[in-house]
């Protein structure tokens, strides 16, 4: 993250000298490795610590410089990484195009399992490394010192918007020496370093670090994540002045946030993709029409309003309408029409009995039990029988395909690109797609899209697989969700930003008490 | 009546032994510390005592308060388990057995405890409680059904079969020590140990039960041991009399014998201090009174356990532990070195 | 009683191996891959997840996995790790503080307000107090534990400011509240316990005689009264300190303490057999334990009861 | 090393003009049960003075205990009901006295030995404690101070090795001791009044006349007023002063103990004392008196003796006969006090003489 | 004193003089424990009071559709979380379903949990801890060190592998879930008793009946059995509360009872959302389970009352 949002708001309050201490929810993150980081937990402290080689401009969502002053590629398929010169660690240690060689091939190396190893899939030389025939990668190479040459297996496009993924972020030599050590501990590059070590369960603590190479530096002197086991209580503390900033509160909260937080909070639309998704591998789910009538059946507004107090964003996207990639009324069946839903659902001979499918303890049961109401009155489905699972169980029906009913799941940005919304969902045989759902038209414009050059055809391209998406409809589309942001009066409210990949940026936070 | 014993011919003689008692002992340990106990010693409540109970019979038995008389009982009927000894039950070895023939013997034997109200259930009925043993050994079922074989025991003891329906602790003293008789009476046993059966009862109603008691014996062959601390009520009851002193016998003998010749000093302190129901003898009655303090049961005096307290005792007495052996003029076992007829016996009442 | 005290050390040793055995085993026959849940819905290649599933040992037979741990233990003192790396042995020494704290706090509160509330009840039978306990305790009993410790967060940590709302930051002060939570429902039923086991010895001759002895009544109710009718009770605090340490998943959650509570839950969830097994471990020889000790209070209490 | 001990007849301490020091006055004690209301104590009179023994006897269940109860205020109510009749010690009415003073006469001035001493002593606690609550709580004492006196207690009452034994528990102990440390707790502050409910029943012979002669020392030390409570005549004849003798609920003759013994005044009386088995008795029928108490809930109407009653006549079936006097100091309640007291009574009835003996007919007999 | 010597010769046959005596009190005949528990419970009004309550509660179990006319699954979530009003006399919940109607049909499910849980335990309980406590020894070591494994097994994991091998990927229905309740929930209870049991074994009365032949079954259930039961019907009927609460947490963990069920327990634990904007969500609910407790509670009252002889009532 970064970008030069803070600096817009610098001048709004005024902050104290220093920077100040903020502190903010966080839950416990799983991994502190950047490799190894896919939960936003530990990403968000990662993001805070390491600069990748590309920022995403938060006004725009576009890529911009991070370690990589610039980079260039002809056909999207080789890419060249111009690095800034004065880059180093919080150690000091110098980072060169042999750091990011290094890094990205130790992150795949299978030894090391890193959760995040397959985001490098693309790469010239990946899957010999990992069958274990090279060492190394020929696809990344140090041309010289401050030159880094990225060489991918097809075009793809948003290569720079990947690698400001938590994934690509440098490592320092001291990090492999002893993995577990430094994930207690990491070093990174970013605007800020550890301030002791991970309190596991309790806080991690970062302090500003002044010779970070970037334009904009973080403001606040000191960030201190706090965990929280419930979100709750962590508004309770939010609202009591013991915490400054909680990016999630619950969205029953949102009722009452006014009169318990006053002018002390903040709505941010992101990324963070609710969907039914219907298993194609069911024969009842093969026909289109049901598929449709399903989604028509929906009054996804009412559900909003009735239990998220109106806050998410009915979707009539798969593209999360944050990116400018998103196409506009393309969603022709996203429309709540009891009607048109229980002929089409009628003439099609959609099923009389569901099961739905959601995990459990995550709080689904409520617009789920809502949209199986909904499905009952406007369809005439006589049964619903619900499956709540607890997560691994809920997955591993999903990898077996034992799913038999629509299935809810959900899908945020790692970095904001159309193609990430898409791909890893819906093309054929792609790692999330759950629904089995497979459409070579679509994949071919993904393709195309990946390898086209201009970025104005590309996007053009993406939104023409959205509505292929849209119309074929492999899962309804449910929302976008809506993240309502509380905190506390030491902190001045609109310097508070989140992104739509969901991470509130600290960084830019204006302290305005200590 | 004369000071010797008169020498009639035991009429249990040809009786058949219900209950032979060889040698047994029991020992409680006294432990010290709270969680971590270690044992410091042991009270000797019962140190061999052996004798034979015959069918018909009735085995009085007196002596010192915590002698271990009650102990005893309860070994009797295996409640405590003895550390040694041998309780033969018609011939049988009692204390080996198990299970349902254990059940069996214990319908021949019954006790009659001396705590009246902690051994009736405070949760049933005296109609229950009395029921009990019908109900336990179906096979000694009434016939005239159990509810009113229950009711008229009530009466037996000269209780009001109309509290039939009543619970223990809406009784008195006396009444619930007759609960008990009336229970230990159910089953018509062959034995019954009755442990101060009546000392809670007024004379009359003592008078009745003690009837009873003998009405019982002369119709069905009981035998019974009878532990009392009135000695007038044993010796109206009991055709032997045993003497304890902790632990152990002093002095075994029949009624006539030990009432009217005791040989061991202690059964003669003991007759003396018998109160009379005479004011009028009031203080006019020559008492031994025993001297000394009564010995530590887990620490009994070496030899003869009396030989503390005893104004016969002599080296002898310290040293070497006297057997229950009739010895010299006497028919009546006594274990003292120096038993003989005393002149100061039971005064009788004007 | 020594030698029952030893005979019962003893017994920890099969009771250990046996529900060690037995959790791996559930944890074992757990649907799903743990692996997988590790990553969520996001994908991790087939060669990442292999390496995972071997260095955790996912892949044995059930008996050699459990044969790996044990001897991980015997030869290494290695309790194994977290899916993340960190060791079960760290996990514990950091959460065991948080939860025994939080259970003795608790076990103190809803000791002295259990007992004390039920001589009350006893002795102002049928009267106001007594109303209340039974009212207090219903309610308590219908109200989810949720619910409660989330109105003491409002009343007690937000709208009086009297307590902090969460987290252990500030000492014991930072276990009253969740203790009063988890006591709410135990002090009641401790409360009721007391009271009619009270009302019974309360009628008994022994009592009566204390009060012949000219003893005030107070003295009679909790010197004479009281120690013969603290067997349930014991038992039930006791039994209850027990769950305490298990069952302190919402609790611990809610007021957010890493205690092992929520540490279980989260690893069954995660299917983390090992961190399961080992706190699993340690809270057997906390239970052989509490139990040792509330029999042996049985016979401190009532000395007629004895073990051979 | 024998002693002789003659004990001489004091006279009762009586001084006239002195308030006695314990005078119950028609009292009336109830029990709810589901069979109705059982009257165990209907208009019950006596007194007693300091330094006197007052002897109850009487039948078992005729109300002796719930008597003593009563005085010491520790009836259970319900389902006890004091239904009426006044209580004075020293002139104050107990019963309507405030409940902290009466509790410090408890144990401090008015004491009693318990019947039952096994459920009556506490299970779990030290004997020696017990009795050592008393110092403590009465006299303050500390504890090492006062477990030494309980000690003392227990080796007046005759416990062997009683510094041993002082911490075992009352389970451990025989009837006999249990009953004596009953005793020591009784007497340990030297009360006034000594209730003492048959306070040597599981005592040998010996150790009876020793705890006897141990209360009588304590009386003439103390003027203590005792109420001796107890079905054994040869110790009532031995100590007595006073005699009440009881049925159901109520004294029926009360007299001198020399008057008793020698010249009874109601039928009851007599039957009892022909009751008794006489030590130099070898065997035999004992006399009893035949037919049962009058059940509570229902006592019959005039005299409640009548039904078992040899000399009863019509006047004894409707006329409640009230306690008067038939020889000086002799009461009793009979309306034929005085033919029975001479010694002239005519026998009117045989009395249904349920109870008695009565075989058991269901036994076959023995191989 | 020879006068009286005759006396003792009797004249009339003792039945005659039980016959009167047993016509004139015919009613008070037939007494045992039980019988006079229940004619004193007759008597009693708390007991009158809770079992009406129960009675009604069962009833609404057992026949919902008594007590309303609407559907319960009949929901609109336009009216999502109104206010208790003249339509819907307690609100409607988040998907604007007849709130009364859904607590009247939660019935069902809460009480049938709460029963059999409570029911199943208590038998569970009152055996094994009898038998614990009374032969002691190598018994009760087994049984006790087996509370010990039950407590220390999270009860999640168990109902997670349990419900699975109950072919959990069908819904799981009230008997299911009643299942691993009882699984997981007898040992408290057991330790109850075995407790009391324990501090009665050493009495006289049962060595008494020892002393007359009785064999360890008749001792444990004419002698301990009710003097030991006090505490444990005293917890069991809290306990009954707690249950429908529990089932709440299973279902919260994603094992317990599923929707579309209607409970209690869910409803409770849905409604902690709401709690200040919606407090009527939890209030209701709320009430019916206090009810409930309270109904159970005072009738184990009333009941461990009749069952004491001494009680004072
Ligand atoms: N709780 C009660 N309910 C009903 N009746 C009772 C209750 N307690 C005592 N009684 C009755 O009151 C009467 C008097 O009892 P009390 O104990 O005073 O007799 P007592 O004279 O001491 O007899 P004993 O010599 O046998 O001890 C008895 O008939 C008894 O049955
Ligand atoms: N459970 C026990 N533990 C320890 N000592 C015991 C136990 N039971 C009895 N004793 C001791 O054993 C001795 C004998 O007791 P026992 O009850 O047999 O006496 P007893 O002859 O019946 O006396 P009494 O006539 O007073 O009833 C006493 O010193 C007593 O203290
Ligand atoms: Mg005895
Ligand atoms: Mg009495
Ligand atoms: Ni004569």
């Amino acid at each position: 993250g970064g970008g030069d949002n803070g600096g817009d708001n610098g001048e709004a309050a005024q902050g104290v000298e220093g920077g100040g201490t903020v502190s903010a929810y966080n839950c416990e993150p799983q991994f502190l490795v950047p490799g190894n980081s896919t939960e936003v937990c530990g990403s968000w402290v990662l993001d805070s610590l390491f600069t990748g080689l590309v920022q995403t401009d938060l006004d725009t969502n576009e890529p911009m410089p991070g370690v990589a002053e610039s980079w260039d590629t002809e056909d999207n398929q080789t890419w060249t990484f111009t690095l800034g010169e004065d880059w180093t660690f919080h150690d000091g240690e110098e980072i060169t195009a042999q750091t990011f060689v290094d890094t990205y091939n130790w992150v795949i190396d299978p030894d090391n399992a890193q959760q995040s190893a397959n985001f490098f899939d693309n790469f010239v030389g990946y899957q010999e490394v990992v069958d274990g025939d090279a060492e190394e990668m020929e696809g990344v190479r140090a041309v010289d010192d401050y030159t880094l040459e990225i060489e991918l297996t097809e075009p793809f496009s948003p290569l720079p918007d990947m690698l400001t993924y938590t994934a690509f972020y440098p490592m320092p030599s001291v990090a492999y020496e002893d993995i577990d050590a430094f994930e207690q501990a990491p070093v990174g590059n970013g605007r800020y370093m550890m301030d002791g070590e991970w309190e596991h369960d309790v806080q991690i603590a970062v302090e500003r670090f002044d010779d970070w190479a970037g334009e904009d530096p973080g403001l606040p002197q000191r960030i201190e994540w706090r965990m929280y086991t419930d979100i709750e209580t962590a508004y309770l503390d939010v609202q009591s002045g013991n915490l400054d900033i909680l990016d999630s509160a619950p969205p029953n909260r949102r009722a009452t946030v006014e009169s318990d937080f006053g002018e002390n909070y903040a709505d941010f639309d992101t990324s963070s993709f609710t969907y039914m998704g219907l298993p194609l591998y069911q024969e009842e789910f093969q026909d289109v029409d049901v598929r449709h009538a399903l989604s028509m059946a929906i009054d996804r507004q009412a559900i909003i309003d009735a239990i998220f107090d109106g806050a998410q964003t009915p979707a009539a996207n798969i593209i999360p309408p944050a990116l400018s990639d998103a196409g506009e009324g393309n969603c022709e069946y996203c429309d709540y029409d009891p009607e048109a839903a229980a002929e089409l659902y009628e003439e099609a001979g959609g099923p009389t009995d569901l099961t739905i499918y959601f995990n459990s303890g995550a709080g689904h049961e409520e617009w789920v039990e809502a949209v199986s109401n909904q499905w009952q009155q406007n369809l005439g489905i006589e049964n619903v029988t619900f499956e709540s699972l607890d997560f691994a169980q809920y997955l591993a029906l999903h990898d077996e395909q034992e799913i038999t009913g629509p299935y809810r799941l959900g899908w945020s940005l790692s970095y904001p690109s159309a193609q990430y919304a898409m791909e890893p969902i819906y093309s054929t045989g792609a790692s999330s797609n759950y629904a089995d759902y497979s459409n070579e038209e679509f994949d071919d414009l993904i393709n195309e899209a990946n390898a086209e050059t201009d970025p104005d055809t590309a996007a053009e391209m993406y939104t023409e697989a959205e509505a292929i998406l849209l119309e074929d409809m492999p899962v309804i589309p449910m929302w976008f969700s809506n993240y309502l942001v509380v905190h506390s009066d030491r902190v001045d409210g609109d310097s508070i930003f989140m992104d739509q990949a969901t991470y509130t940026h600290l960084e830019d936070v204006v302290v305005t008490e200590e | 009546m004369s000071l010797s014993a008169p020498a009639a011919a035991d009429p249990f003689a040809d009786k058949k032994s219900v209950l032979q008692v060889d040698g047994l002992v029991k020992h409680f340990p006294i432990t010290q510390g709270i969680v971590f106990q270690r044992k410091v010693g042991a009270v000797k409540a019962v140190d061999g005592v052996s004798f034979n109970l015959r069918e018909g019979e009735t085995l009085g038995i007196v002596g010192e308060s915590g002698c271990g008389k009650s102990t005893l009982a309860k070994l009797l009927m295996r409640l405590e388990e003895p550390d040694a000894g041998s309780v033969k039950f018609r011939g049988e070895d009692f204390l080996s057995v198990k299970g349902d023939e254990l059940r069996r013997l214990r319908r021949k034997i019954q006790i009659i405890f001396q705590d009246p109200y902690t051994s009736l259930n405070p949760r049933m009925s005296v109609g229950d409680i009395i029921a009990e043993p019908f109900k336990l050994h179906p096979e000694e079922k009434p016939k005239q059904g159990i509810r009113n074989r229950v009711k008229e025991l009530l009466d037996l003891v000269g209780l009001n079969p109309e509290h039939i329906n009543r619970y223990p602790h809406q009784f008195s003293g006396g009444q619930r020590q007759r609960i008990g008789i009336a229970r230990g009476l159910a089953l018509n046993p062959d034995v019954i140990i009755c442990d101060e059966p009546v000392s809670a009862l007024d004379v009359s109603v003592q008078a009745q039960v003690m009837n009873l008691l003998d009405d019982l014996q002369k119709q069905f062959g009981l035998s019974y041991i009878f532990i009392a601390h009135d000695l007038s009520v044993v010796r109206h009851i009991s055709d032997r009399v045993g003497v304890m002193y902790l632990g152990k016998l002093a002095e075994l003998g029949t009624q006539d014998e030990i009432y009217n010749v005791p040989a061991h000093p202690y059964t003669q302190a003991l007759l003396s201090a018998v109160p009379l129901p005479d004011p009028t003898l009031r203080g006019e009655r020559e008492q031994i009174v025993l001297q000394g303090d009564p010995p530590n049961p887990a620490n009994p005096p070496s030899g003869c356990r009396f030989r503390t307290r005893c104004w016969k005792a002599t080296e002898i007495c310290a040293t070497e532990e006297p057997e229950l052996i009739s010895r010299g003029r006497i028919t009546q076992a006594a274990a003292c070195h120096h038993a003989a007829p005393n002149e100061r016996v039971a005064p009788a009442h004007g | 009683m020594t030698r029952y005290i030893i005979r019962r050390l003893l017994q920890f040793i099969p009771v250990i191996v046996i529900s060690t055995l037995l959790v791996y085993a559930l944890v074992f026959a757990m649907p799903g891959d743990p692996i997988r849940a590790l990553a969520g819905d996001r994908p991790m290649s087939d060669a990442v997840r292999e390496t995972l599933r071997e260095q955790y040992n996912l892949d044995d037979p059930f008996f050699v996995q459990y044969a790996k741990y044990l001897w991980g233990i015997i030869t290494a003192g290695d309790f194994g790790t977290t899916f993340n790396g960190r060791p079960v042995t760290e996990l514990i020494t950091q959460r065991l503080p948080v939860t025994a704290t939080l259970a003795l706090v608790t076990f103190v509160i809803q000791s002295i307000m259990g007992i004390i509330a039920g001589i009350l009840a006893a002795l102002y039978r049928d009267r106001f107090f007594d109303r209340f306990v039974q009212v207090a305790t219903v309610t308590m009993v219908a109200l989810p534990t949720l619910v409660i410790a989330f109105l003491m967060q409002l009343v007690f940590g937000l709208n009086l400011g009297l307590f902090p709302i969460a987290g252990i930051n500030d000492g014991l002060i930072s276990y009253i509240l969740p203790a009063l939570a988890m006591a709410s429902v135990s002090t009641g039923i401790l409360a009721r316990l007391v009271r009619s086991e009270l009302l019974d010895s309360l009628s008994s001759d022994y009592v009566r005689t204390a009060t012949a002895k000219g003893m005030k009544r107070s003295r009679v109710v909790t010197r004479h009264g009281l120690r013969n009718s603290l067997i349930p009770a014991v038992t039930f605090i006791g039994a209850d300190l027990a769950s305490m340490m298990a069952g302190s998943i919402v609790v611990e959650t809610i007021f957010n303490l890493p205690g092992l509570g929520e540490q279980v839950y989260r690893s069954i969830q995660g299917q983390e057999g090992t961190v399961v097994v080992g706190i699993v471990t340690l809270f057997v020889i906390f239970f052989v334990l509490i139990n040792l000790i509330v029999d042996v209070l049985y016979g401190l209490l009532d000395p007629r009861i004895r073990y051979e | 090393m024998t002693e002789s001990q003659t004990s001489t007849r004091t006279a009762p301490g009586t001084r006239p003009g002195d308030a006695p020091l314990l005078e119950v006055k028609d009292l009336q004690v109830e029990f709810r049960t589901k069979a109705g209301v059982a009257q165990a104590i209907n208009g019950l009179n006596f007194t007693l003075h300091a330094g006197e023994t007052l002897a109850i006897l009487g039948e078992s269940g005729s109300g002796k205990s719930v008597t003593a109860q009563t005085i010491m205020g520790i009836l259970d109510m319900p389902p006890g009901r004091i239904a009426g009749g006044e209580i004075r010690y020293r002139g104050d009415d107990l019963l309507t006295m405030k409940e902290e003073a009466r509790r410090e006469l408890r144990g401090g001035k008015i004491a009693m030995i318990f019947q039952d001493a096994l459920s009556a002593l506490n299970p779990v606690m030290p004997v020696g404690w017990q009795i050592a609550e008393m110092f403590r709580i009465h006299r303050g004492m500390k504890r090492k101070e006062a477990r030494a006196k309980a000690v003392e207690m227990m080796l007046r009452v005759g416990i062997p090795a009683a510094e041993e034994r002082a911490g075992d528990f009352p389970h451990q102990f025989s009837g006999g001791m249990r009953q004596r440390i009953m005793i020591a707790m009784a007497i340990a502050l030297d009360p006034d009044v000594l209730i003492a409910d048959e306070p040597t029943t599981a005592l040998d012979v010996t150790v009876q006349a020793q705890v006897m002669r141990l209360l009588k020392d304590l009386q003439t030390e103390f003027n203590m007023g005792l109420i001796l409570i107890t079905h054994d005549l040869g110790v009532v004849a031995d100590v007595a002063d006073k005699i009440a003798v009881m049925y159901s609920g109520r004294v029926m003759e009360a007299a001198d103990v020399y008057e008793i013994y020698g010249k009874p005044g109601h039928p009851y009386t007599r039957g009892l004392l022909s009751s008794i088995p006489r030590i130099d008795d070898e065997g035999g029928r004992l006399r009893a008196i035949p037919g049962l108490p009058p059940s509570l809930t229902d006592l019959p109407s005039g005299c409640p003796f009548n039904p078992r009653c040899e000399f009863a006549t019509d006047r004894c079936r409707t006329e409640r006969p009230e306690l008067r006097l038939v020889a000086e100091g002799h009461l009793s309640a009979c309306h034929y006090a005085e033919e029975v007291y001479a010694g002239t009574a005519t026998t009117t009835q045989r009395p249904s003489p349920t109870g008695t003996g009565m075989i058991p007919v269901s036994k076959e007999a023995p191989e | 004193m020879s006068e009286m010597h005759k006396a003792e010769a009797r004249t009339e046959p003792i039945d005659s003089q039980l016959e009167s005596s047993g016509k004139a009190k015919k009613k008070t005949e037939e007494a045992s424990l039980l019988a006079d528990a229940w004619r004193s419970l007759r008597k009693n009004p708390w007991f009158i009071i809770s079992a009406v309550l129960l009675l009604l509660f069962l009833s609404m179990a057992v026949f919902p559709s008594l007590f309303t006319n609407t559907d319960p699954r009949e929901c609109l979530l336009a009216r999502s979380r109104q206010d208790p009003s003249a339509e819907f006399w307690f609100g409607t919940d988040v998907q604007g379903c007849d709130y009364y109607s859904r607590v009247i049909y939660g019935a069902r499910n809460s009480i049938a949990v709460g029963f059999i849980v409570a029911i199943g335990t208590f038998i569970i309980a009152v055996l094994l801890g009898l038998v614990a406590g009374y032969f002691g020894g190598w018994v009760d070591a087994v049984i006790s060190r087996l509370t010990d494994m039950v407590f220390a097994v999270p009860y999640i994991l168990g109902a997670l592998v349990l419900l699975n091998a109950l072919q959990a990927f069908q819904a799981q229905g009230v008997r299911e879930v009643a299942f691993v309740l009882i699984i997981f929930m007898w040992p408290t209870m057991t330790r109850l008793m075995r407790g009391s049991v324990i501090s009665v074994v050493n009495s006289d009365f049962v060595m008494a009946a020892r002393a007359l032949g009785a064999g360890p079954i008749t001792i444990m259930r004419r002698h301990i059995l009710p003097n030991s039961l006090g505490p444990v019907i005293g917890y069991a009927t809290v306990f009954t509360g707690i249950i429908i609460g529990a089932e709440a947490t299973l279902t919260f963990l994603g094992v317990g009872l599923q929707l579309p069920a209607i409970s209690w327990g869910l409803q409770l634990s849905d409604a902690r959302q709401y709690l200040q904007t919606s407090p009527h969500l939890l209030l209701f609910p709320v009430i019916f389970v206090g009810l409930t407790v309270f109904a159970f509670m005072t009738m184990g009252d009333a009941v461990r009352d009749a069952l004491d002889p001494k009680s004072k009532k």
